[in-house]
């Protein structure tokens, strides 16, 4: 077994990795970048190695720079985290050049299941389905839109590269492709370092199904049941739960069954996703297997009781799998909610800054995995997650019950958070009846507005933080040095 | 004593008679009794006719923002916003201009001063936290001014591009 | 289903019972004494009612007084948590008299079964082993000092109405009976309002193993597994995990049986637990039938999934066990420490005071039921719990990984705590070996102190300290209201 | 710097050299090379020779409780022990009484002035958090004043009996 990690990642998940590293007696060490030098991650690390100015690109995409610090560190491994480095086969080849083990799958499996295309291409010769469209890239708009009109409007322009919501554009009808495909593939160039498109149907009316998988390097090969992840705001993810509702025993088992043919056919090892959609009439198409640990795999640790990132680790140093797929019985529902610093009464759009005050919720089924604190800065520069918050109950309605309950205690001051917008998500009739699409946030929250009934309460609330004194001037007592500004400390900005 | 507050944009007048920690409050259609004890620098419970509400309280420079049950409200003094804002620019001033709707960078500016520009016609091209958001044209007018270039780190408060309407 | 509940109780367990209330949509009023103005289940209730001066017999014992709150907010029900009346068949009566629903068994069930020599009657009439002893009580010293001559000694002084490791004194030689027999009498009095007596065997090598059990008002009655719970100091409990390492499957069932069996022998209904004694020979010996949620009740729920607090409320709602004893099937391995403000460097002694700094753990397999916050006043007048830290994991030695992790993460200030103690039992030899026994503490960490390596550390963090300039002196903000000492409250102190 | 520092009532003496956010410590047997952040008002991420080391620090009137890895450390300023405790009592005149332990409330009290008691006899009881702790005679002799009654709340500093000593 390893004796040291190096988490090429930041936030929640550096610390969601480093939490299990410390159950296995595995030291750690974090790299950072110049926004994050008080980050969770780097406090909480055995040792913390910097990399350079915030832009991804000189420091959690520079595989110089983290190379040479897991070889001054002496770690003996790499875990990627998801985003970032993590899909990328070329990282994956150095480390094992290196001679640092990456903890995921080979070069070669995340360099053809990266590629949507090479993807698409072996699912097709391992009988599994896969979504109406492309299996080439394609650059002439032209022969776009003769795809398009041949797969019949609305489309999806993607990225090959693409994940996490980045480098995909739906399109409604011709006249959109042009910018679609200028935009994502810019979005797609900046985010992976590879701009190239293709496109594929879309469908309005579709649920997003994944199979959590594990594979060692000895052809053990098993799943770990599914997730739901429909509820998406910019074909992101920020509600999953499992198990879905959608699932007949019999469907669960053709999914997942799948899931391990599509993994067997990658020459899969490591912890995997494999992505379908389900559509109204119950057929199911592969998407895409994610090759990383998925920003959801609580919602399926809380069912299973397998700890995925020590799987992951146990694997990578060439254990057998020690759980075969009778061993994986799911118990209860689990719920996730991603907290982003973003303001979902304004489309969205992100809300870096200071966390002045932050109580995050606890309790029996209540799970936090948090990478920020009260007094930290949330930067500008990387994706806004502040925690993943989820809940495991013994059925759907208690862990919805839950999930509200722990919403409600879960306080963010200085930052945005979509907390009120997921209350009433999980409120909301079509949730409760399970009748999610991917298309639920447009369909029943566009131009949502929060429902703010205790107004009188706050103006009371009001009067008596003025009553309070002293303790309401609380920030003052900061040093002169710390300012209310996010700003002060990046540099050249235009003030 | 009575307060005009602003509520989530919305002007609400109260009346509150406080001793001690105790507040009488009576608002237009309903009155409440009140007491309040302080928790912590920023948590205040509350009691409101008997029953319990934790308040969070951030105070960002006389705009206080309150969590209760989970729910934010904006609140703030509207007598001290009147007195602030005599003499400045009104904020309707804002839908001249075009601005950032957050801390972001610039990735692309699609306009040059005098070019004539239609209701949502794309002028800016902005990103933070690796989304990108393009600024539209509030109105037809033509372009007055462009105070941003690509690579620029922007704040909600600087205007990007003057307009002058039709 | 009830609308609202009661909780006569405080700290720790008041919100732990809130929580699974909210889960539930039930509204919750709290009571609560001079000492608990400020405290979390006042706080995080939904009304809260004021009882009367701190000591408990004015305040948490005081039947009246919460009869009283429960009419006045129309309460339906009363949860008794642990500890103060949840054991007093007085009050059940008192409850079921006056309409309000008592949630746990009925009062003849806990006048039963809360007399020891009571229950040791039915027990040994059902044909479940008792521990040798008297089964009467007994004022006259010398007949307690002959009876105490045949058992052998040691003996234990034990108070009838005993229980939560008070009214309870070994006694080695004849000598001590006279002093042991007072102050366990008058400690029992104090608490409970009976000051009766009798001995038993004292068993120096042995252990204690519990079984939890569930029964409805339909004559459902099932067992939930066993909890080891051999750790102790001044006979209470302070570590606990589950399973067992001393139960053989076939011991487990046995045990398992003769629960269910004292359960039916003494009509049990609600959530109970059946205490044993296991010897070194593995004969097992029935103590006691605890009638009430046991401080230790989240482990039994972390592996077997099971939310105890739910099911106590449905039951007394005259729900069906909607549980067969089939669909308990423990997973994985759970421990909890008893997080106190004591001093284990001093005989355990209590620390209460200003609580100035916390930070809980938080991660995935941890759950931390805490009663207080950064700020509040530990109060002199009750037990100094502070929370309970409980882990879940796939093994035994994965799980004391984690507590260890857990422990180190749990930071107080301002008031001491046996955290650094239980992270050396967990690390010790004769515990990673499971060889736990009541004697365990006084065996190994007798006269026990910290091993504390990381002293130049320590000074350089002293350094560190002195010069961060004003961060340091973060307490001067404070109002000139709020004070250093944890007394000024109190009223009529000595100073 | 010199720095004469007691961690848990040991004496120890180092040098520190301090730059800004870095200092070089020198103790009789090692040398460390540190750097401190603030995180916030009780916690300090130290980096000590490359590895990180979180302290939670507490300044309760000059004794610092100092945890680390989940475990505490009581550092105090030596030098600054000897000025304020020159011309008290000494320490040592605490072997003449009985106190408690903590601040608890007397159940009994067992003794009366003149009593002759035998080291090991009990004198008083009290109660703290449900508990019962009995307090000792430290020595043989004559008990020369009794300060508690039953009743009373008492703090660990008050002197509840004056034994003088054989």
């Amino acid at each position: 077994m390893f004796d040291k990690i190096l988490i090429a990642n930041r936030g929640e998940i550096a610390l969601r990795v480093i939490n299990t590293c410390r159950d296995m007696g595995i030291k750690t060490v974090a790299v950072y970048s110049d926004a994050d030098q008080k980050a969770g991650h780097v406090i909480f690390s055995d040792e913390a190695i910097y990399l350079g100015p915030s832009e991804p690109s000189l420091s959690y995409l520079n595989m110089d720079g983290i190379i040479a610090a897991a070889k001054q560190t002496q770690a003996q491994a790499i875990h990627p985290g998801y985003g970032f480095l993590s899909e990328n086969h070329e990282f994956a080849q150095r480390c094992r050049d290196e001679g640092i083990v990456f903890i995921g799958p080979t070069a070669e499996v995340i360099r053809n299941l990266g590629d949507k295309i090479t993807s698409r291409k072996i699912m097709v010769a391992g009988g599994v389905p896969v979504t109406p469209g492309l299996i080439h890239c394609e650059t002439e708009m032209i022969a776009l839109m003769d795809a398009a009109e041949k797969i019949g409007y609305p489309v999806l322009v993607k990225a090959t590269a693409g994940g996490g919501g980045k480098g995909i554009r739906i399109v409604n009808s011709p006249e959109e492709i042009g910018e679609a495909v200028a935009s994502a593939s810019r979005e797609a160039l900046k985010a992976f370092g590879n701009g190239e498109v293709y496109i594929e149907k879309f469908f309005s009316k579709a649920r997003h199904i994944e199979f959590q998988i594990l594979a060692d390097k000895h052809g053990n090969t098993i799943h770990l049941f599914e997730r739901e992840c429909s509820i998406q705001r910019r074909h992101q993810k920020i509600i999953e739960e499992t198990p879905s509702l959608a699932l007949t025993p019999e469907l669960r088992h053709k999914m997942g069954a799948a899931a391990v043919k599509a993994a067997k056919a990658s020459h899969y090892e490591n912890a995997g996703t494999v992505e379908f959609l389900l559509d109204e009439g119950n057929h199911f198409y592969f998407l895409e297997i994610n090759t990383r640990l998925q920003v959801e795999h609580p919602i399926t640790e809380m069912t299973t009781g397998v700890d995925l990132v020590k799987h992951q680790i146990e694997i990578a140093a060439g254990k057998k799998l020690g759980l075969r797929q009778k061993d994986i019985q799911p118990r209860g529902h689990a719920i996730e909610c991603r907290i982003y610093a973003e303001d979902p009464e304004h489309d969205f759009l992100p809300s870096p800054g200071k966390i002045r005050f932050m109580k995050e919720p606890t309790g029996p089924g209540i799970r936090n995995d948090c990478g920020v604190y009260q007094g930290f800065e949330v930067p500008v520069d990387y994706d806004p997650i502040l925690s993943k918050l989820v809940v495991h109950a013994q059925t759907r309605d208690q862990a919805v019950s839950k999930m509200i309950k722990a919403l409600q205690d879960y306080i963010v001051l200085g930052v945005k958070t979509p907390i009120e917008f997921m209350m009433d998500v999980l409120n909301s009739r079509p949730f409760r009846n399970s009748e999610v699409f991917t298309d639920f946030i447009e369909t029943h929250f566009s131009g949502w507005k929060a429902d703010r009934d205790l107004a009188d309460v706050a103006m009371i609330a009001f009067i008596a933080d003025a009553l309070g004194g002293a303790r309401t001037n609380a920030h003052s007592y900061s040093s002169a040095k710390e300012t209310a500004s996010p700003w002060d400390t990046l540099g050249n900005w235009k003030l | 004593m009575e307060y005009n507050l602003i509520v989530n944009q919305e002007k609400k007048s109260i009346d509150a008679v406080i001793s001690d920690q105790n507040i009488k409050v009576q608002t237009k259609s309903k009155a409440y009794n009140a007491s309040f004890m302080t928790i912590s620098d920023y948590h205040i419970l509350l009691n409101v006719d008997g029953q319990n509400f934790n308040a969070y309280v951030w105070n960002d420079g006389g705009t206080k923002t309150v969590i209760i049950k989970g729910r934010s409200y904006e609140v703030l003094d509207a007598d001290l916003v009147e007195q602030n804002s005599s003499g400045e620019k009104s904020f309707a001033s804002n839908a001249r201009v075009v601005a950032s709707p957050m801390p972001a960078v610039v990735i692309c500016v699609l306009a040059q001063v005098g070019d004539r520009v239609k209701k949502g016609q794309g002028l800016v091209i902005v990103s933070a936290m690796k989304m990108e958001t393009t600024l539209f044209a509030p109105f037809d007018g033509t372009i007055s001014g462009i105070n941003a270039k690509e690579g620029d780190k922007v704040m909600p408060a600087d205007i990007l591009v003057d307009i002058e309407k039709d």
